[in-house]
Protein backbone atom coordinates (compact mmCIF):
# COMPACT_ATOMS: atom_id res chain seq x y z
CA UNK A 1 0.00 0.00 0.00
CA UNK A 2 1.03 3.23 -0.63
CA UNK A 3 1.70 4.06 2.90
CA UNK A 4 3.83 1.12 3.52
CA UNK A 5 5.59 2.57 0.77
CA UNK A 6 6.16 5.65 2.31
CA UNK A 7 7.29 4.79 5.78
CA UNK A 8 9.84 1.96 3.39
CA UNK A 9 11.21 5.39 1.52
CA UNK A 10 11.15 7.12 5.00
CA UNK A 11 13.07 4.47 6.62
CA UNK A 12 15.74 3.96 3.71
CA UNK A 13 16.51 7.80 4.24
CA UNK A 14 16.99 7.87 7.44
CA UNK A 15 19.47 5.01 6.74
CA UNK A 16 21.45 6.22 3.85
CA UNK A 17 21.68 9.87 5.84
CA UNK A 18 23.71 8.54 9.02
CA UNK A 19 23.02 12.26 9.96
CA UNK A 20 19.83 13.85 11.83
CA UNK A 21 17.33 14.68 8.34
CA UNK A 22 14.61 16.88 9.36
CA UNK A 23 10.97 16.40 8.75
CA UNK A 24 10.57 19.68 6.33
CA UNK A 25 13.23 17.53 4.08
CA UNK A 26 11.34 14.22 4.37
CA UNK A 27 8.29 16.33 3.41
CA UNK A 28 9.33 17.55 0.93
CA UNK A 29 11.60 14.72 -0.78
CA UNK A 30 8.07 12.55 -0.88
CA UNK A 31 6.07 15.35 -1.61
CA UNK A 32 3.59 15.04 1.42
CA UNK A 33 2.44 17.50 3.82
CA UNK A 34 4.74 18.05 7.38
CA UNK A 35 2.51 16.96 9.42
CA UNK A 36 1.63 13.63 7.77
CA UNK A 37 5.74 13.23 7.17
CA UNK A 38 6.13 14.27 11.23
CA UNK A 39 3.27 11.36 11.91
CA UNK A 40 5.06 8.70 9.94
CA UNK A 41 8.22 9.55 11.41
CA UNK A 42 6.76 9.18 14.70
CA UNK A 43 5.08 5.60 13.76
CA UNK A 44 8.14 4.43 12.08
CA UNK A 45 10.53 5.51 15.68
CA UNK A 46 7.90 3.42 17.51
CA UNK A 47 8.06 0.52 15.31
CA UNK A 48 11.62 0.61 15.70
CA UNK A 49 11.32 0.43 19.58
CA UNK A 50 11.33 -3.48 20.39
CA UNK A 51 13.04 -5.07 23.10
CA UNK A 52 16.72 -5.53 22.35
CA UNK A 53 16.05 -4.26 18.69
CA UNK A 54 19.06 -3.18 17.09
CA UNK A 55 18.70 0.09 15.66
CA UNK A 56 16.16 3.00 17.18
CA UNK A 57 14.83 5.99 15.68
CA UNK A 58 15.69 9.05 18.29
CA UNK A 59 13.77 12.43 17.76
CA UNK A 60 16.57 15.05 18.04
CA UNK A 61 16.17 18.79 17.78
CA UNK A 62 16.81 18.98 13.79
CA UNK A 63 15.18 15.91 13.01
CA UNK A 64 14.97 12.10 13.21
CA UNK A 65 18.12 9.70 13.52
CA UNK A 66 19.01 6.18 12.59
CA UNK A 67 21.48 4.85 15.42
CA UNK A 68 22.51 1.75 17.26
CA UNK A 69 20.73 0.82 20.16
CA UNK A 70 23.03 1.68 22.99
CA UNK A 71 22.63 -1.26 25.21
CA UNK A 72 24.55 -3.50 21.69
CA UNK A 73 27.42 -0.54 22.04
CA UNK A 74 29.34 -3.58 23.69
CA UNK A 75 28.98 -6.17 21.02
CA UNK A 76 29.76 -3.38 18.45
CA UNK A 77 32.73 -1.97 19.96
CA UNK A 78 34.14 -5.83 19.72
CA UNK A 79 32.88 -6.02 16.09
CA UNK A 80 34.44 -3.30 15.10
CA UNK A 81 37.39 -3.51 17.23
CA UNK A 82 38.38 -6.73 15.53
CA UNK A 83 37.74 -4.83 12.10
CA UNK A 84 40.92 -2.40 13.53
CA UNK A 85 43.17 -6.00 13.77
CA UNK A 86 42.58 -7.20 10.70
CA UNK A 87 45.88 -7.66 8.47
CA UNK A 88 46.63 -4.64 6.07
CA UNK A 89 45.94 -5.26 2.56
CA UNK A 90 49.27 -5.29 0.60
CA UNK A 91 48.12 -1.91 -1.12
CA UNK A 92 48.03 -0.59 2.22
CA UNK A 93 51.20 -1.66 3.84
CA UNK A 94 53.11 -0.38 0.39
CA UNK A 95 51.32 3.14 0.67
CA UNK A 96 52.86 2.63 4.33
CA UNK A 97 56.25 1.53 3.55
CA UNK A 98 56.30 4.08 0.76
CA UNK A 99 55.51 7.29 2.99
CA UNK A 100 57.52 5.82 5.73
CA UNK A 101 60.50 5.70 4.28
CA UNK A 102 60.28 9.04 2.56
CA UNK A 103 58.33 11.28 4.82
CA UNK A 104 57.05 13.64 4.49
CA UNK A 105 55.57 12.86 0.81
CA UNK A 106 52.56 14.01 -1.48
CA UNK A 107 50.08 11.83 -2.24
CA UNK A 108 51.56 12.16 -6.05
CA UNK A 109 54.63 11.20 -4.85
CA UNK A 110 53.50 7.59 -3.16
CA UNK A 111 51.03 7.35 -6.78
CA UNK A 112 54.34 7.70 -8.52
CA UNK A 113 55.90 4.99 -7.22
CA UNK A 114 53.32 2.63 -6.81
CA UNK A 115 52.02 3.55 -10.38
CA UNK A 116 48.38 3.21 -9.89
CA UNK A 117 45.86 5.93 -8.09
CA UNK A 118 46.23 5.95 -3.84
CA UNK A 119 43.38 8.11 -3.13
CA UNK A 120 41.54 5.69 -1.19
CA UNK A 121 44.19 3.46 0.39
CA UNK A 122 46.06 7.23 1.58
CA UNK A 123 42.39 7.70 3.03
CA UNK A 124 41.93 4.94 4.33
CA UNK A 125 45.31 4.51 6.52
CA UNK A 126 44.80 8.30 7.70
CA UNK A 127 41.17 7.12 9.06
CA UNK A 128 43.21 3.88 10.54
CA UNK A 129 45.95 6.90 12.28
CA UNK A 130 49.03 5.25 10.57
CA UNK A 131 49.52 8.46 8.43
CA UNK A 132 48.56 12.04 8.85
CA UNK A 133 48.97 15.14 7.50
CA UNK A 134 51.90 16.83 7.48
CA UNK A 135 51.09 20.57 5.84
CA UNK A 136 51.65 21.30 2.25
CA UNK A 137 54.09 21.97 -0.46
CA UNK A 138 55.14 24.67 -1.57
CA UNK A 139 53.92 23.96 -5.23
CA UNK A 140 51.45 24.35 -7.81
CA UNK A 141 48.41 23.30 -6.27
CA UNK A 142 49.52 23.13 -2.61
CA UNK A 143 49.76 19.81 -2.13
CA UNK A 144 48.91 17.87 0.95
CA UNK A 145 52.55 16.57 2.51
CA UNK A 146 51.50 13.33 4.00
CA UNK A 147 54.02 11.41 7.14
CA UNK A 148 53.75 8.37 9.25
CA UNK A 149 51.85 8.77 13.03
CA UNK A 150 52.91 7.51 16.50
CA UNK A 151 50.19 4.81 16.03
CA UNK A 152 52.05 3.77 13.49
CA UNK A 153 55.48 3.25 15.01
CA UNK A 154 53.33 1.47 17.95
CA UNK A 155 51.71 -1.24 15.74
CA UNK A 156 55.20 -1.73 14.11
CA UNK A 157 56.69 -2.10 17.79
CA UNK A 158 59.17 0.38 17.05
CA UNK A 159 59.84 3.53 18.74
CA UNK A 160 61.25 5.42 16.37
CA UNK A 161 61.79 5.52 12.55
CA UNK A 162 65.24 5.48 12.88
CA UNK A 163 64.63 1.52 13.13
CA UNK A 164 63.20 0.93 10.16
CA UNK A 165 65.02 -1.50 7.98
CA UNK A 166 67.88 0.13 5.87
CA UNK A 167 67.16 0.09 2.19
CA UNK A 168 70.22 -1.80 1.33
CA UNK A 169 72.83 -1.14 -1.95
CA UNK A 170 72.02 -4.71 -3.53
CA UNK A 171 68.80 -3.40 -4.29
CA UNK A 172 70.04 -0.62 -6.17
CA UNK A 173 72.71 -2.78 -7.91
CA UNK A 174 69.98 -5.72 -8.56
CA UNK A 175 67.96 -2.82 -10.06
CA UNK A 176 70.46 -1.60 -12.38
CA UNK A 177 71.50 -5.40 -13.47
CA UNK A 178 67.68 -5.54 -14.02
CA UNK A 179 67.19 -2.17 -16.32
CA UNK B 1 49.36 -2.01 -55.19
CA UNK B 2 47.49 -5.75 -55.31
CA UNK B 3 43.75 -5.98 -55.54
CA UNK B 4 42.20 -7.05 -52.42
CA UNK B 5 41.14 -10.78 -52.05
CA UNK B 6 37.22 -10.96 -52.26
CA UNK B 7 34.95 -13.53 -50.82
CA UNK B 8 31.19 -14.43 -51.47
CA UNK B 9 29.61 -15.73 -49.08
CA UNK B 10 26.19 -16.55 -47.60
CA UNK B 11 27.01 -14.07 -45.04
CA UNK B 12 29.84 -11.98 -45.89
CA UNK B 13 31.37 -10.24 -48.99
CA UNK B 14 34.48 -8.00 -48.74
CA UNK B 15 38.47 -9.13 -48.45
CA UNK B 16 39.90 -10.90 -45.43
CA UNK B 17 41.09 -8.32 -43.41
CA UNK B 18 37.44 -6.77 -43.45
CA UNK B 19 36.06 -9.86 -42.52
CA UNK B 20 38.03 -10.77 -39.74
CA UNK B 21 37.68 -6.68 -38.90
CA UNK B 22 33.70 -7.90 -38.92
CA UNK B 23 34.41 -10.54 -36.45
CA UNK B 24 36.62 -8.25 -33.95
CA UNK B 25 33.88 -5.65 -34.17
CA UNK B 26 31.36 -8.22 -32.90
CA UNK B 27 29.56 -7.57 -36.46
CA UNK B 28 29.71 -10.86 -37.77
CA UNK B 29 29.77 -14.22 -35.99
CA UNK B 30 32.76 -16.62 -37.16
CA UNK B 31 30.21 -19.37 -36.37
CA UNK B 32 28.43 -18.61 -39.29
CA UNK B 33 31.07 -18.43 -41.63
CA UNK B 34 31.95 -21.41 -43.79
CA UNK B 35 35.73 -22.04 -43.83
CA UNK B 36 35.47 -25.08 -46.42
CA UNK B 37 33.81 -22.34 -48.89
CA UNK B 38 36.14 -19.56 -47.55
CA UNK B 39 39.43 -21.72 -48.74
CA UNK B 40 37.99 -22.52 -51.52
CA UNK B 41 37.42 -19.36 -53.46
CA UNK B 42 41.06 -18.45 -51.27
CA UNK B 43 42.32 -20.89 -53.35
CA UNK B 44 40.72 -20.06 -56.60
CA UNK B 45 42.23 -16.21 -56.28
CA UNK B 46 45.38 -17.39 -55.25
CA UNK B 47 45.84 -19.93 -58.43
CA UNK B 48 44.19 -16.64 -60.60
CA UNK B 49 47.15 -14.73 -59.23
CA UNK B 50 49.70 -17.47 -59.76
CA UNK B 51 48.38 -17.00 -63.56
CA UNK B 52 49.36 -13.25 -63.51
CA UNK B 53 52.29 -13.54 -62.00
CA UNK B 54 51.31 -11.32 -58.89
CA UNK B 55 52.94 -11.18 -55.70
CA UNK B 56 51.37 -12.76 -53.15
CA UNK B 57 52.28 -11.24 -49.30
CA UNK B 58 53.72 -13.70 -47.20
CA UNK B 59 50.57 -12.69 -44.72
CA UNK B 60 48.39 -14.03 -47.31
CA UNK B 61 50.86 -17.18 -47.88
CA UNK B 62 50.44 -17.71 -44.11
CA UNK B 63 46.39 -17.11 -44.36
CA UNK B 64 46.04 -19.30 -47.32
CA UNK B 65 48.09 -22.26 -45.31
CA UNK B 66 45.88 -21.85 -42.19
CA UNK B 67 42.58 -22.26 -44.01
CA UNK B 68 43.98 -25.26 -46.23
CA UNK B 69 45.62 -27.35 -43.37
CA UNK B 70 41.54 -26.49 -41.90
CA UNK B 71 40.09 -27.96 -44.95
CA UNK B 72 41.97 -30.99 -45.51
CA UNK B 73 41.66 -31.24 -41.31
CA UNK B 74 38.27 -31.20 -41.98
CA UNK B 75 38.18 -33.80 -44.64
CA UNK B 76 39.18 -36.06 -42.38
CA UNK B 77 36.98 -38.15 -40.03
CA UNK B 78 38.43 -36.35 -36.51
CA UNK B 79 36.64 -33.11 -36.16
CA UNK B 80 38.21 -32.64 -32.69
CA UNK B 81 40.71 -30.93 -34.31
CA UNK B 82 38.58 -29.22 -36.54
CA UNK B 83 37.13 -27.50 -33.84
CA UNK B 84 40.46 -26.98 -32.32
CA UNK B 85 41.96 -25.63 -35.80
CA UNK B 86 38.54 -23.33 -35.82
CA UNK B 87 39.35 -22.06 -31.94
CA UNK B 88 42.90 -21.34 -32.70
CA UNK B 89 41.71 -19.27 -35.96
CA UNK B 90 39.18 -17.45 -33.62
CA UNK B 91 40.54 -17.41 -30.21
CA UNK B 92 41.78 -14.32 -29.46
CA UNK B 93 38.65 -12.63 -31.02
CA UNK B 94 36.22 -15.25 -29.77
CA UNK B 95 37.45 -14.11 -26.08
CA UNK B 96 36.45 -10.61 -26.85
CA UNK B 97 32.94 -11.47 -28.20
CA UNK B 98 32.29 -13.40 -25.45
CA UNK B 99 33.82 -10.35 -22.98
CA UNK B 100 31.60 -8.27 -24.78
CA UNK B 101 28.47 -10.53 -24.65
CA UNK B 102 29.57 -10.91 -20.47
CA UNK B 103 29.39 -7.04 -20.51
CA UNK B 104 25.95 -6.73 -22.37
CA UNK B 105 24.87 -9.26 -19.43
CA UNK B 106 26.33 -7.26 -16.64
CA UNK B 107 24.88 -4.36 -17.62
CA UNK B 108 21.62 -5.23 -17.93
CA UNK B 109 21.94 -6.01 -14.55
CA UNK B 110 23.89 -3.13 -12.73
CA UNK B 111 22.25 -1.10 -10.77
CA UNK B 112 23.79 1.93 -8.27
CA UNK B 113 20.03 2.40 -7.00
CA UNK B 114 21.00 0.58 -3.52
CA UNK B 115 22.37 3.08 -0.76
CA UNK B 116 25.04 2.06 1.73
CA UNK B 117 25.91 4.42 4.81
CA UNK B 118 29.71 4.90 6.17
CA UNK B 119 30.33 3.83 9.93
CA UNK B 120 28.18 4.96 12.35
CA UNK B 121 29.62 8.32 13.42
CA UNK B 122 29.21 7.32 17.60
CA UNK B 123 32.29 5.41 16.69
CA UNK B 124 34.38 7.86 15.67
CA UNK B 125 37.65 5.68 16.54
CA UNK B 126 39.05 3.68 13.30
CA UNK B 127 42.29 3.71 14.79
CA UNK B 128 44.23 0.76 13.28
CA UNK B 129 44.83 -1.33 16.47
CA UNK B 130 46.33 -4.74 14.76
CA UNK B 131 50.18 -5.37 14.12
CA UNK B 132 52.53 -5.94 11.27
CA UNK B 133 56.28 -6.30 11.23
CA UNK B 134 59.30 -4.16 9.91
CA UNK B 135 60.06 -7.21 7.45
CA UNK B 136 57.01 -6.90 6.09
CA UNK B 137 57.25 -3.29 5.43
CA UNK B 138 60.40 -3.56 4.16
CA UNK B 139 59.51 -6.29 1.91
CA UNK B 140 56.01 -3.91 0.99
CA UNK B 141 58.52 -1.08 0.39
CA UNK B 142 60.34 -3.62 -2.13
CA UNK B 143 57.57 -4.69 -3.89
CA UNK B 144 56.18 -1.13 -4.43
CA UNK B 145 59.27 0.65 -5.57
CA UNK B 146 60.14 -2.06 -7.89
CA UNK B 147 57.02 -2.05 -9.81
CA UNK B 148 57.06 2.31 -9.96
CA UNK B 149 60.88 2.98 -10.78
CA UNK B 150 60.09 3.14 -14.36
CA UNK B 151 57.06 6.11 -13.42
CA UNK B 152 60.14 7.88 -11.32
CA UNK B 153 62.06 10.41 -13.24
CA UNK B 154 65.04 8.74 -14.16
CA UNK B 155 67.85 9.23 -12.02
CA UNK B 156 70.69 11.73 -13.35
CA UNK B 157 73.17 8.60 -13.75
CA UNK B 158 70.98 6.96 -16.07
CA UNK B 159 71.61 10.23 -18.06
CA UNK B 160 75.27 10.45 -17.14
CA UNK B 161 76.17 7.64 -19.75
CA UNK B 162 74.26 9.05 -22.56
CA UNK B 163 75.35 12.46 -21.84
CA UNK B 164 79.06 11.73 -21.28
CA UNK B 165 79.06 8.92 -23.90
CA UNK B 166 82.22 9.72 -26.31
CA UNK B 167 80.89 10.44 -29.81
CA UNK B 168 83.85 10.15 -32.16
CA UNK B 169 84.29 11.48 -35.10
CA UNK B 170 85.03 9.64 -38.75
CA UNK B 171 87.15 13.28 -39.70
CA UNK B 172 88.87 13.11 -36.67
CA UNK B 173 89.84 9.48 -36.92
CA UNK B 174 91.20 10.47 -40.95
CA UNK B 175 93.54 12.85 -39.21
CA UNK B 176 94.92 10.33 -36.91
CA UNK B 177 95.03 7.66 -39.58
CA UNK B 178 97.26 10.22 -42.24
CA UNK B 179 99.26 11.34 -38.91
CA UNK B 180 100.13 7.71 -38.53
CA UNK B 181 100.82 6.78 -41.71
CA UNK B 182 103.10 9.42 -42.45
CA UNK B 183 104.96 8.83 -39.41
CA UNK B 184 105.53 5.44 -41.35
CA UNK B 185 103.72 4.59 -44.73
CA UNK B 186 103.29 1.51 -44.47
CA UNK B 187 102.02 -0.51 -41.46
CA UNK B 188 99.84 -3.22 -40.55
CA UNK B 189 95.95 -2.74 -40.69
CA UNK B 190 95.02 -4.18 -37.23
CA UNK B 191 97.89 -2.02 -35.84
CA UNK B 192 95.64 1.27 -36.20
CA UNK B 193 93.34 0.11 -33.46
CA UNK B 194 96.12 -0.92 -31.05
CA UNK B 195 95.10 0.72 -27.85
CA UNK B 196 91.40 1.67 -28.93
CA UNK B 197 88.80 -0.04 -26.71
CA UNK B 198 86.26 2.62 -26.70
CA UNK B 199 83.18 1.16 -28.88
CA UNK B 200 82.45 4.53 -30.78
CA UNK B 201 85.90 5.24 -31.50
CA UNK B 202 86.89 1.75 -33.20
CA UNK B 203 83.67 2.88 -35.18
CA UNK B 204 84.67 5.56 -36.43
CA UNK B 205 88.62 4.49 -37.25
CA UNK B 206 86.77 1.58 -39.03
CA UNK B 207 85.18 4.31 -41.47
CA UNK B 208 88.02 6.73 -41.75
CA UNK B 209 89.71 4.01 -42.98
CA UNK B 210 86.95 2.68 -45.70
CA UNK B 211 86.99 6.77 -46.28
CA UNK B 212 90.33 7.23 -47.16
CA UNK B 213 90.20 4.01 -49.45
CA UNK B 214 87.85 5.33 -51.35
CA UNK B 215 89.55 8.43 -51.85
CA UNK B 216 92.43 6.82 -53.18
CA UNK B 217 94.51 8.32 -50.27
CA UNK B 218 95.25 4.89 -48.90
CA UNK B 219 95.67 1.25 -50.09
CA UNK B 220 94.76 -1.81 -48.36
CA UNK B 221 96.62 -5.18 -49.38
CA UNK B 222 96.48 -8.60 -47.96
CA UNK B 223 94.41 -11.48 -47.22
CA UNK B 224 96.19 -12.48 -44.24
CA UNK B 225 97.62 -9.95 -41.82
CA UNK B 226 96.43 -6.76 -44.37
CA UNK B 227 98.80 -3.48 -44.65
CA UNK B 228 97.67 -0.18 -45.02
CA UNK B 229 99.83 1.70 -47.61
CA UNK B 230 99.95 5.91 -47.57
CA UNK B 231 99.15 6.90 -51.69
CA UNK B 232 100.14 10.00 -53.05
CA UNK B 233 101.52 11.09 -49.76
CA UNK B 234 98.27 10.72 -48.25
CA UNK B 235 96.82 13.80 -50.65
CA UNK B 236 93.81 13.86 -52.16
CA UNK B 237 93.02 12.22 -55.39
CA UNK B 238 94.62 13.98 -58.01
CA UNK B 239 96.04 16.65 -55.99
CA UNK C 1 15.20 -13.60 25.34
CA UNK C 2 18.81 -14.32 24.30
CA UNK C 3 18.23 -14.99 20.74
CA UNK C 4 16.38 -11.89 20.44
CA UNK C 5 19.06 -9.93 22.58
CA UNK C 6 21.69 -11.70 19.65
CA UNK C 7 19.54 -10.81 16.88
CA UNK C 8 19.21 -7.33 18.21
CA UNK C 9 23.23 -7.08 18.84
CA UNK C 10 23.98 -8.32 14.89
CA UNK C 11 21.72 -6.18 13.96
CA UNK C 12 23.55 -3.48 15.58
CA UNK C 13 26.29 -4.28 14.30
CA UNK C 14 25.66 -4.49 10.84
CA UNK C 15 23.91 -1.07 11.05
CA UNK C 16 26.89 0.60 12.58
CA UNK C 17 29.66 -0.69 10.32
CA UNK C 18 27.97 0.26 7.19
CA UNK C 19 30.68 -1.96 5.39
CA UNK C 20 30.10 -5.77 4.62
CA UNK C 21 30.95 -7.68 8.20
CA UNK C 22 32.01 -11.17 7.68
CA UNK C 23 30.24 -14.38 9.50
CA UNK C 24 33.04 -14.98 11.10
CA UNK C 25 33.54 -11.67 12.93
CA UNK C 26 30.20 -11.24 13.94
CA UNK C 27 30.30 -14.83 15.89
CA UNK C 28 33.68 -13.80 17.22
CA UNK C 29 32.37 -10.64 18.74
CA UNK C 30 29.28 -12.18 19.98
CA UNK C 31 31.46 -15.40 21.31
CA UNK C 32 28.64 -18.04 19.33
CA UNK C 33 30.07 -20.56 16.31
CA UNK C 34 30.06 -19.97 12.76
CA UNK C 35 27.11 -21.94 11.76
CA UNK C 36 24.89 -20.22 14.87
CA UNK C 37 26.12 -16.59 13.44
CA UNK C 38 25.13 -17.36 9.51
CA UNK C 39 22.10 -18.95 11.00
CA UNK C 40 20.85 -15.60 12.84
CA UNK C 41 22.16 -13.58 9.50
CA UNK C 42 20.06 -15.31 7.37
CA UNK C 43 17.13 -15.30 9.71
CA UNK C 44 17.81 -11.48 10.43
CA UNK C 45 18.12 -10.70 6.46
CA UNK C 46 14.75 -12.70 5.78
CA UNK C 47 12.93 -10.09 8.42
CA UNK C 48 14.63 -7.46 6.58
CA UNK C 49 12.79 -8.28 3.38
CA UNK C 50 9.57 -7.07 3.93
CA UNK C 51 7.08 -5.46 0.70
CA UNK C 52 8.43 -2.05 0.46
CA UNK C 53 10.95 -2.48 3.29
CA UNK C 54 13.47 0.55 3.69
CA UNK C 55 16.13 -1.51 4.15
CA UNK C 56 17.89 -4.72 3.06
CA UNK C 57 20.31 -7.04 4.30
CA UNK C 58 22.46 -8.36 1.54
CA UNK C 59 24.89 -11.58 1.45
CA UNK C 60 28.16 -10.48 -0.16
CA UNK C 61 30.72 -13.74 -0.81
CA UNK C 62 30.91 -15.02 2.94
CA UNK C 63 29.76 -11.58 4.89
CA UNK C 64 26.05 -9.21 5.64
CA UNK C 65 25.81 -5.79 4.38
CA UNK C 66 23.10 -3.36 5.50
CA UNK C 67 21.56 -1.30 1.91
CA UNK C 68 18.71 0.64 1.37
CA UNK C 69 16.25 -1.11 -0.96
CA UNK C 70 16.54 -0.12 -4.59
CA UNK C 71 12.85 0.70 -4.76
CA UNK C 72 13.38 3.70 -2.68
CA UNK C 73 16.59 4.49 -4.91
CA UNK C 74 14.68 8.10 -6.22
CA UNK C 75 13.16 9.09 -2.72
CA UNK C 76 16.49 8.37 -1.10
CA UNK C 77 18.69 10.67 -3.63
CA UNK C 78 15.84 13.12 -3.49
CA UNK C 79 16.15 13.50 0.28
CA UNK C 80 19.97 13.29 0.29
CA UNK C 81 20.58 15.29 -3.22
CA UNK C 82 22.71 12.73 -4.45
CA UNK C 83 23.01 13.05 -7.52
CA UNK C 84 21.99 10.22 -9.66
CA UNK C 85 25.09 7.64 -10.70
CA UNK C 86 25.86 7.46 -14.46
CA UNK C 87 25.21 4.08 -15.58
CA UNK C 88 28.62 2.39 -16.36
CA UNK C 89 29.86 2.67 -20.03
CA UNK C 90 30.53 -0.01 -22.55
CA UNK C 91 34.06 0.41 -21.76
CA UNK C 92 34.01 0.25 -17.88
CA UNK C 93 31.64 -2.85 -18.57
CA UNK C 94 33.72 -4.40 -20.70
CA UNK C 95 37.48 -4.44 -18.25
CA UNK C 96 35.04 -5.06 -15.58
CA UNK C 97 33.52 -8.47 -16.96
CA UNK C 98 36.84 -9.48 -18.16
CA UNK C 99 38.02 -9.07 -14.67
CA UNK C 100 35.07 -10.41 -12.96
CA UNK C 101 35.36 -13.99 -15.21
CA UNK C 102 39.06 -13.89 -14.85
CA UNK C 103 40.31 -12.87 -11.49
CA UNK C 104 42.72 -11.77 -10.54
CA UNK C 105 43.79 -10.47 -13.57
CA UNK C 106 46.92 -7.86 -14.42
CA UNK C 107 45.92 -4.42 -16.21
CA UNK C 108 47.95 -6.31 -19.24
CA UNK C 109 45.53 -9.26 -19.59
CA UNK C 110 42.57 -7.09 -19.84
CA UNK C 111 44.48 -4.90 -22.32
CA UNK C 112 45.54 -7.42 -24.52
CA UNK C 113 41.49 -9.12 -24.21
CA UNK C 114 40.10 -5.81 -25.24
CA UNK C 115 43.23 -4.52 -27.82
CA UNK C 116 43.34 -1.00 -26.25
CA UNK C 117 44.70 0.78 -23.20
CA UNK C 118 42.46 0.37 -20.05
CA UNK C 119 44.56 2.05 -17.51
CA UNK C 120 41.79 5.18 -17.09
CA UNK C 121 39.29 2.86 -16.81
CA UNK C 122 40.40 0.48 -14.33
CA UNK C 123 41.55 3.41 -12.20
CA UNK C 124 37.95 4.76 -12.44
CA UNK C 125 36.42 1.62 -11.78
CA UNK C 126 38.86 1.39 -8.41
CA UNK C 127 37.79 4.86 -7.52
CA UNK C 128 34.19 3.51 -7.65
CA UNK C 129 35.21 0.50 -5.35
CA UNK C 130 34.02 -1.80 -7.91
CA UNK C 131 37.37 -3.04 -8.55
CA UNK C 132 40.40 -3.35 -5.70
CA UNK C 133 43.90 -4.74 -6.15
CA UNK C 134 44.91 -7.73 -5.07
CA UNK C 135 48.41 -7.92 -4.39
CA UNK C 136 51.16 -7.97 -7.21
CA UNK C 137 52.15 -10.86 -10.17
CA UNK C 138 55.38 -12.30 -9.89
CA UNK C 139 56.73 -11.41 -13.24
CA UNK C 140 59.09 -8.83 -14.18
CA UNK C 141 58.03 -5.14 -13.01
CA UNK C 142 55.20 -6.53 -10.68
CA UNK C 143 52.20 -5.69 -12.28
CA UNK C 144 49.51 -5.30 -9.94
CA UNK C 145 46.75 -7.67 -10.47
CA UNK C 146 42.90 -6.47 -9.69
CA UNK C 147 39.90 -8.17 -8.67
CA UNK C 148 36.11 -7.49 -8.35
CA UNK C 149 34.91 -5.99 -4.85
CA UNK C 150 31.70 -6.48 -2.56
CA UNK C 151 30.63 -3.18 -3.78
CA UNK C 152 30.48 -5.08 -7.08
CA UNK C 153 28.66 -7.98 -6.28
CA UNK C 154 25.93 -5.59 -4.26
CA UNK C 155 25.44 -3.30 -7.71
CA UNK C 156 24.95 -6.67 -9.42
CA UNK C 157 22.18 -7.98 -7.22
CA UNK C 158 24.34 -11.12 -6.31
CA UNK C 159 25.90 -12.58 -3.48
CA UNK C 160 29.18 -14.50 -4.95
CA UNK C 161 30.90 -14.81 -7.92
CA UNK C 162 29.34 -17.86 -8.87
CA UNK C 163 26.29 -16.83 -9.10
CA UNK C 164 27.60 -14.43 -12.48
CA UNK C 165 25.66 -15.38 -15.45
CA UNK C 166 27.11 -18.41 -17.05
CA UNK C 167 29.03 -17.55 -20.74
CA UNK C 168 28.72 -20.58 -22.16
CA UNK C 169 25.71 -21.32 -21.44
CA UNK C 170 23.77 -18.19 -22.60
CA UNK C 171 25.75 -18.15 -25.54
CA UNK C 172 25.13 -22.05 -26.66
CA UNK C 173 21.43 -20.60 -25.84
CA UNK C 174 21.78 -17.85 -28.01
CA UNK C 175 22.26 -20.09 -30.92
CA UNK C 176 19.89 -22.03 -30.45
CA UNK C 177 17.67 -19.50 -30.61
CA UNK C 178 19.14 -18.05 -33.71
CA UNK C 179 19.59 -21.60 -35.54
Amino acid sequence: MEIKKLQGAIEAILFASGDAVSVERIAEALAIDRATAGKMLGNLADRYCTEHGGIRIVRLEDGYQMCTNPEHAAAVRAALEIRRRMPLTQASLEVLAVVAYNQPVSKAFVEQVRGVDCSAVISGLVAKELLEERGRLELPGRPLLYGTTANFLRCLGISSLSELPQLRKEQETEEEEAG
Amino acid sequence: MMDKICYKLETFEGPLDLLLALIAKNKLDIFNIQITELVDQYLEQLAAMRERRMDVTSEFLEMAARLIYLKTVSLLPKHEETERLKCELTGQLIEYQSCKRAAAQLGERFSFDSYTRGPEKMLPDRRYHGHFTLKELYAAYLSAAGRGKRFLPPPQEAFSAIVSHRIVSVSSRIIYVLRRLRLRTEQRYEALFDGIHNHSERVATFLAVLELIKGGRIALNGDQNPKVKLLNGGGKHGD
